[in-house]
């Protein structure tokens, strides 16, 4: 797995370096306070960000007046996008608004289960790469349509773990570790991790980085649990990177097995 | 006087405005936003000098909270 | 939960605070230096040994001269008893050996899965608690088991996660929920955790802490995995006190749900 | 594995073949006709019983009205037993009330889990299979409990998949698959099997039986679904006798490899 | 779910019905005399078939001799193809060799995992479905492709369990429940399913059917595996039908909870 | 006059009484039970012998459905 | 002097021949097979009459066991 | 001439010896080990007095590394 030579190195995604390995997102957060707050305990370097109307009876930015931008890749999702034609309008608004040409493709026709649409999100990706966009686009954990998109020019793939806000974790163990197996693109786990050991499992992998929002804004304390996940992506990490024994059947005792009094 | 759709409502002004005109009107600081007239960009520079005339369709955008 | 109470404070076992909720076992190290980098690295403040007969033409003892005593807590095990005389007679020489009275207690008759027998151990305990030992007992993840030791007097119940050196993690999720909610003592999970992100699982279930020997003692390398397992520990614990979002079937955005250029 | 030298032949229990490896408990069907019903719909030859004082005031018995116990083995439990003694009781009590000499052993001093005591259990195993009966114990997925109670001399061990009427399945998987493994005696898995496909994996495991009662007792149709659980049983049995492929990581072609028109 | 309406009739797809809900899969058997037989045994009304080049110098064709076409309905796959193109091709080259105009769609670019590609899929789909084919397009558990695929008019859709010949099962639960909710189509589980238990499985959640090859073909006794493959099938739609009892934290008491002697 | 507690009730009878007596007056049939004096077992071949008296605690015990 | 290719292997007949004697020659029975003749498929009633000369490429397809 | 099983192993020793001069011929530093002399635990405190006699066992234990 090339990718696991620079292990020990940073996040590169396009040829930009990141220290941190978790990208957080800005849905959801009580207050515009707990969300800053929250950003900074979590270490992430990219948030990612929606695009909306304003609304035209009370326009004042709270977002952009939380965080610091020049602290941040602010890197803004195609969410509410139901086809590729919505999500290249919505990437290229983003673009027109002051964001860099960076995006997080969605594409999500079913408002239910928040699930991506593999044809549309592929048409949209070939269209975005052409216009000199860097694209992230999210994914079902399906091995070939990664490759397929990677073959595109996405600068990663980012494979769901169980659907979005579910807190189940990596529910799609299997085809991820094979995503992860085949990608020449960094892999980012995003969407179901619901806890600090879903993130490091995913880390453990072989995973480049993960992807969380609903797990954060929502806890009881999110800037505890914004401290708690970053402690889980790099345990994930550091392991991955040291070596994680494997899995035995048979017990291996830890003491020595000499017996009693031997 | 000159309708314009705005995020959806009809608005009307007296005569046609500039894109920075309108933003200014209705309190939008016009540098967090990007805007859509008749589905096409106009890119930021363009503000002022961008005529909005009637009939025209506008969409004005921001970055919020998302996932 | 009582348990839950003090959930931001230190782990208390029998009246004695220890910062660090990760135990680190000192067996199958590949040589005491690295031993005593892991150990260093890893934050742990109670360190698990076990009592062998010196061999009398290699007197020399290797393991404490690696190890500051003043900095750990030496917790001998009673690793290699069959039964609970066995077990009773090494708790006396780790005693008199110069530890203090404390025993982790294991009573493991098959030496292929190395699996606790409970009745033995349940004696064992109340004898050893009759004098004064302060007693942690290893046992499988049996809730009434784990009541009636905790009714007998030990400080602590040290449940399985999975057979010990598998590293397969947390199996008997279950039954260790069902102690966690029971029990009025520090539950401390044991044996099987393979990776952070099993100790960060078991923390956010709610243990009191977590003992880790093979999968830090045999990973490529010790030192980071030791790292490593200290970030999943506090990833985990910080998570449990934070509050973790329940786990749901459906999908809930991230994002607005206004839908596309709504 | 001795155990599966008659692997094609019927369960043995104590020296009595029985031709179906699925026992059927009689609580909470919703009347004696719907359980006399689903009992005939199982094939069951072995169904349990409970043991309750008569109600002065509504003497008449409904059960064995229903149950023609010439062709079941009547199987009466401990339930209710807190401890060894009530336990002997209740197996005495049982005989006397014309049972032949078997008893399902379970003591569960917490009314909440309603998960048995290994230590108690054992006890009241010692004393029975000393006055003759033929004891069948329920216990946790205990591996060492397991072996010490069949060298106690009881006739099988009952380790649970999951907690009583929970649906929940195989959670135990590792360990009773231990028990399975060291067992000389038949394992039955009793206990938490909500759905055919578990009574399926427990035998595919290479259970020799499992009983089941709240999934068939309540279900939207209990005939219908004592009949899925015979079938459920019968495939994981024919499964395990007919030998299962193992379970690979790489997929493996069905169709020819030659590729496309070659 | 409408598909839940004639839970209790036969299988139809295309308007056709079947009394069976296992296909079978031809490949890898011994020999065509043990694949008579296990087709026997399976009780499948629907086998699927490859199409590969007639060996010029061994040109007896052994598989048809075996088969007695008139009982089956032979589904012919597109196993090989890399593409819409080669598939669609195949289909023609299938129908024109005397298949009814049935086609089991599978497009997988990697011959490694054997995975299909999303993309290609649909777009062979669209035009087989305006050829007048019956589609039965192999997937990977994608809710939105599936829908896509129906909406097409595919006469069901397939997704995978696992990795096509992996016998790890049904790793992909949570997506494959939502195809189920949303299908207007039957669902049929394909690939991966490696014991009857995972059948079980798959048709208690609702499947309308499962697709095996391997685990029967490759069984140590392929005949009586093949019988245990019904029974686990015909098991879990009888529960799903009979209506399964909700899992439980809590454990529920199967005896009368009126405590001892009450 | 006797109190006899059975199953955690008071009883009384006029005179003590076998434990077959005591079945056919509750309208219990003895075949399908089992019956406790004073936490000893009444065989059933001893129901017709077995007298009741006073302060006797009596226990009677059936199947009922169970897992 | 015809060469025809025959599922990837060139082979050498002294005349063109019909699909149906192509076959026959091969030992093949027609009744389970699928021809391709230079990418389109030939219809088995076709099979007597279809001519396969110098040049052609011909795919025999038969079903085989596949899952 | 005494004959004492030290860990298993039979050992000689000319005259009956201390525990503690027993550790030093051994080499072992008695600050790191537990003695038992025939099942009894010595104290550590008592090694200089606690004499060792022919036909005695004696097990000598330290901590090594465990889980």
């Amino acid at each position: 797995m090339k990718r696991k030579m620079n292990a020990e190195g940073p996040l590169i995604i396009a040829g930009r370096a990141f220290g941190s390995r978790l990208l957080l997102g800005t849905g959801k957060f009580s207050s515009p306070q707990v969300m800053k707050d929250a950003l900074n305990a979590s270490g992430a370097e990219i948030v990612t960000v929606a695009l909306r109307r304003v609304e035209l009876d009370n326009a004042q930015d709270t977002l952009l007046n939380a965080v610091d931008i020049s602290r941040y890749l602010l890197l803004p999702n195609t969410s509410g996008a139901r086809n590729a034609e919505e999500a290249v309008r919505l990437a290229r608004l983003a673009k027109a608004a002051g964001c860099e040409p960076w995006v997080k493709l969605e594409i999500t026709p079913d408002p239910h289960y928040l699930l991506p649409d593999p044809v549309e999100t592929l048409k949209a990706a070939e269209i975005l790469v052409k216009e000199g966009f860097t694209v992230l686009p999210y994914i079902n954990a399906d091995p070939v349509l990664a490759k397929r998109l990677e073959d595109a020019g996405t600068a990663t793939v980012m494979p769901l773990g169980s659907p979005i806000g579910s807190n189940r974790g990596v529910k799609t163990r299997e085809l991820i570790e094979i995503i992860i197996e085949k990608a020449g693109v960094p892999v980012i786990v995003d969407a179901g991790l619901g806890a600090p050991s879903h993130a490091a499992e995913a880390m453990e992998m072989g995973a480049d980085a993960v992807l969380v929002n609903t797990a954060v804004a929502v806890a009881g304390d999110p800037i505890a649990m914004a401290r708690a996940f970053k402690k889980g992506v790099e345990a994930g990490r550091d392991a991955f990177v040291a070596g994680l024994g494997i899995q035995r059947k048979r017990a291996e005792a830890s003491s020595p097995l000499t017996g009693f009094l031997r | 006087m000159v309708e314009i759709q705005i995020n959806g409502e009809k608005r009307h002004w007296d005569r046609p405005v500039t894109v920075f005109a309108l933003l200014e009107t209705l309190g939008i600081c016009s540098e967090a936003v990007a805007v859509e007239k008749n589905l096409r960009i106009v890119p930021r520079d363009q503000f002022a000098r961008e005529m909005i005339c009637d009939g025209d369709t506008i969409e004005i955008i921001r970055m919020v909270g998302g996932g």
